[in-house]
């Protein structure tokens, strides 16, 4: 009934990220697609806005490797270990003024607004509203958290704009060729963030037969109707994790601290393992069968359901 | 008409091939949940049903009894929340066409499925009201109406607007649903067991097309205003000999719909 | 973890149903919990403001029965059958004048409006916005649906209030004892209903161990920390159906028409099916296990998916 | 400070302490999360650990490495989307506790996580921002902060605030949270490396605890502005030997958290 939209990754962020793109990669700690985030470094996209709740290492990789003129985020962090060195540097004054950067474009929210942004995208609302925000100093910080007036005489709340990227990236456990994902364990707000958007790539570990999404049909979270690219990209999460596939690397998560810290060995690590490769299978190779074969989990099946024929 | 096939079968026919092309349909239950799995058969095989209950992709295995029948979601495609569908199905603006049904309508494509009697509070006749039909009415990109006509239902002027239709003629329709924000273009075909209408640049209901043995004057007997007729109006190509069995055979063989 | 809830129907609605409350048995033609309506019933509740996307036969059977004074809702019909009489029965004109009935309040928006209302409910927000209503006769028939003007100055939208229901129904294929309730199939606004109400009362097909919904923690759609009440009542959603466990009752839907019609003959029908019998299980005998046995479906398993066990 | 616990381990024990019969909780990374863990099997069997990621009665089989890591989903009780997290556990009140960190925190609570420096666009750090801390400030019915002190992050005045705490004042912060609709009663444990802290009906930061070894004088030295003192100040009963085994066996094996 669809049709099959496989394409490499190379192709995919070709096509479908375009310079001067408002790009949002989501998905919460987990399914970080870091396979999609290297290949928009590898070619060289330019003037992105970074949509996401947490840019996480990918942002600060892309941000390292100069794709980027602007984020919008709600938690600016490497999570469980420090902060984002090399976005840090093109927003701290003495950062600024030593590197010579040009300073990174901010618009920030809290969790519950970028996710009430994706949401309201998603559903085309003109806006929408939640009670945060009052005694705090983020609307002053951006002008675009706003005050609405509840129309039941119980006051004000603010309210966040729908955010409608030019293009979401998602990694998932499973897709069909046309594009029908499904995902488990964290769900983050990546199905908000698809439906917003004007162009979704969806990037998966599997490429599974339309029968085993029709066998589930509650666990889609992506229709295929919204996706123009499905990339079958295994360990396209790496470092981040997949449910059920692999486990955080978190020695990533601390390595990149140092080399983050410093400009020359960000660029470095960038020519050793984006631009010096020509793919994820070659990232795979480098980092070396071992490493990868050490995060993969014990088994923990979730049992099954029955649908029911009815005829 | 002939003895070789019902009103309701020319009815669905005729919904049926006004779907090619078509990609994304929300299907209602009865005459259009046919109309649509026999367009899927035939001109738009491509075609993925929507249902509001909250299912994408849906291959119903039986004809299903109701808008949520068991059988619209084993083998779907995707089931989700009604808050999701609703929202980023519809009001999203990812539905092609969708199916209304109407107890009155008028000329410029306004629906009434709420009350009869000028009073909202105590009616002549309570209908079911909107469902989701006020919002399929404004999302849907396109709005495709199967009715029965008669001077009832084709009025001059409606009891109670349920979901919008053409408001204000052609060119204010227009700017009203720009204004809102709408997805959708209005309603564009409606198919009664008289013939097929579209809609003119006036936002206006007009007679395209007469279905065998269906006369001009017997429309005008059933219309409460004075509907436009084109200029080079056409006969509906009777049902074809596959679209019968199609119907007959798989859809409704218990002839519920289409007898 | 959690304090066991499993109870009684009858126990359940009588402590947690109250005369005056606003009560949602909530379900979008699947898994409409008729077996919570007829206890209801029998118990001669009074006054209850029912709300419901769809008031189905369930509702009908209440309002002949006497225990409500008012609808909140956005369908009313026997869905592929017709109307609902004894609904209709108190509000058209000349049936109030042909039988006497004190006329039921009715408050009504459309399905999204509904949905809207229960999703403003359980998120404590005080309006939900929808693109809805405009061009229509609805917010002249309910000044409950307001217009809420857009703070980034594209123009109003309508909003809806939020709806809080006392008491939420909800019928579900499995719930544990401390009544975290997994559904698959059709999910319509239950978990938002849900989450709205002041009390939980989860109804199940089966009572399974705690291990089998912590398998699958994606399928839960609510939590025990919300529910009052777990009644465990195969069948309990006759005529209505559960996905995998059985079909629609069809001809119950058929036959309801004529006895609604005539409110001696409802009465009688309450009489003999609700009244008459002290609960689902003399409920389902007298149904006969011929009936019930031609419900089953075939079967038509999820597969199943892995979550990893990481340690 | 004595030879037999680090000040981690006091922190963590402390706060521990104070989750006795709280119920639902909402865990944040580090030391947040070994106190959770520790009240769970001490003083707080019943607790339900809800993470922001979308995690409902979660059960970590080691401690988690980040907010999302996951072993927080296998064998949990409930997974669903930050928005319903959000939405519908946290706006809607189901969390008594909720955990924060600071970078700066006044005498009321106010709390910044987001920029140290006069200039938000150009400052001299850039901390992490709101996260969902904003959201929990307001919505979760009480807040807990655990956080070493200094005279660097008990300041005066905040340079941003992030989340709110009592602003203006015990009285007003309430009328302020009444009519804003908030579920919380704002900031109610401090937890710090010299002691624990409770807020007065001023809604002031109350020195209420000092830990073994520490002295007001230590904290008055870490204080940008005069710390209240509890008349009658107690001194924190010092880590039990089980509670030290099982933070060092079952929680925190590395030290990661707690050396």
């Amino acid at each position: 009934m669809t049709t099959p939209k496989v394409t490499s990754m190379h192709d995919a962020i070709a096509e479908l990220v375009r310079d001067g793109d408002t790009v949002a990669i989501e998905g919460f700690t987990h399914l970080i697609c870091f396979a999609a985030g290297h290949e928009i470094i590898r070619q060289r996209k330019r003037d992105l806005t970074l949509a996401r709740l947490t840019p996480d290492l990918i942002y600060d990789q892309m941000v390292a490797a100069g794709v980027a003129r602007k984020l919008i985020f709600s938690w600016l962090g490497n999570p469980g270990v420090g902060g984002l060195h090399a976005i840090r540097r093109r927003i701290e004054t003495e950062e600024l003024a030593r590197s010579g950067e040009t300073p990174l474009e901010l618009e920030e929210y809290s969790h519950f607004g970028m996710v009430g942004r994706y949401t309201a995208g998603a559903a085309r609302l003109p806006f929408f509203p939640l009670r945060s925000y009052f005694e705090t100093d983020l609307p002053r910080a951006n002008p675009l958290i706003r005050l609405v007036e509840s129309p039941y005489g119980d006051g004000p709340v603010y309210a966040v704009p729908p955010l409608r990227p030019d293009v979401t990236i998602v990694h998932a456990q499973r897709a069909d060729a046309g594009g029908n994902t499904q995902v488990w364990g964290l769900l983050g707000c990546q199905k908000e963030a698809a439906f917003a958007a004007e162009r979704v790539v969806v990037v998966v570990e599997e490429l599974v037969d339309e029968s085993v999404i029709r066998a589930d049909p509650n666990r889609t979270i992506i229709p295929g109707l919204i996706v123009d690219a499905v990339v079958v990209e295994p360990w396209g999460a790496h470092p981040s994790y997949v449910q059920g596939a692999y486990d955080r690397d978190n020695r990533f998560y601390l390595d990149w601290d140092p080399i983050s810290r410093d400009q020359a060995a960000s660029a470095a690590w960038l020519d050793e393992w984006v631009h010096g490769l020509d793919g994820r299978a070659a990232y795979l190779e480098k980092l070396g069968a071992d490493r990868i074969a050490s995060l993969r989990p014990g088994p923990a099946p979730s049992g099954q359901v029955d649908y029911g024929a009815y005829r | 008409m002939t003895d070789a096939f019902t009103k309701s079968e020319m009815m669905i026919v005729a919904a049926a091939r006004e779907l090619a092309g078509q990609r994304v349909c929300f299907v209602g239950v009865g005459l259009p949940n046919i109309a649509v799995n026999l367009a899927k058969r035939t001109v738009a095989p491509d075609l993925e049903l929507v249902y509001e209950a909250g299912v994408f992709g849906s291959r119903p295995a039986r004809l299903p009894l109701s808008i949520g029948d068991p059988t619209i979601v084993t083998g779907a495609t995707a089931v989700t929340s009604m808050f999701e569908l609703f929202a980023f199905y519809l009001q999203r603006g990812l539905i092609d066409v969708g199916f209304l049904g109407a107890a009155q309508i008028d000329r410029f494509g306004n629906i009434n499925t709420t009350v009869i009697g000028d009073d909202y509070e105590r009616p002549t006749t309570r209908l079911p009201g909107s469902g989701g039909a006020c919002e399929i009415a404004i999302n849907a990109r396109q709005v495709f109406v199967i009715m029965r006509q008669s001077a009832r239902s084709f009025v001059e002027r409606i009891d109670f607007r349920t979901s919008p239709g053409n408001p204000g003629g052609g060119a204010d329709a227009a700017r009203r649903r720009r204004d809102q924000g709408w997805n959708g273009s209005g309603p564009t075909v409606i198919v009664t067991d008289l013939g097929i209408y579209h809609f003119d640049e006036r936002g206006e209901m007009r007679l395209d097309s007469l279905h065998p043995d269906a006369t001009i004057e017997h429309v005008r007997q059933t219309v409460g205003w004075k509907m436009a007729v084109a200029p080079e109006l056409r006969t509906t190509p009777p049902p074809t000999a596959e679209e019968l069995r199609l119907i007959r055979v798989e859809l409704d063989p218990g002839g519920v719909y289409s007898r």
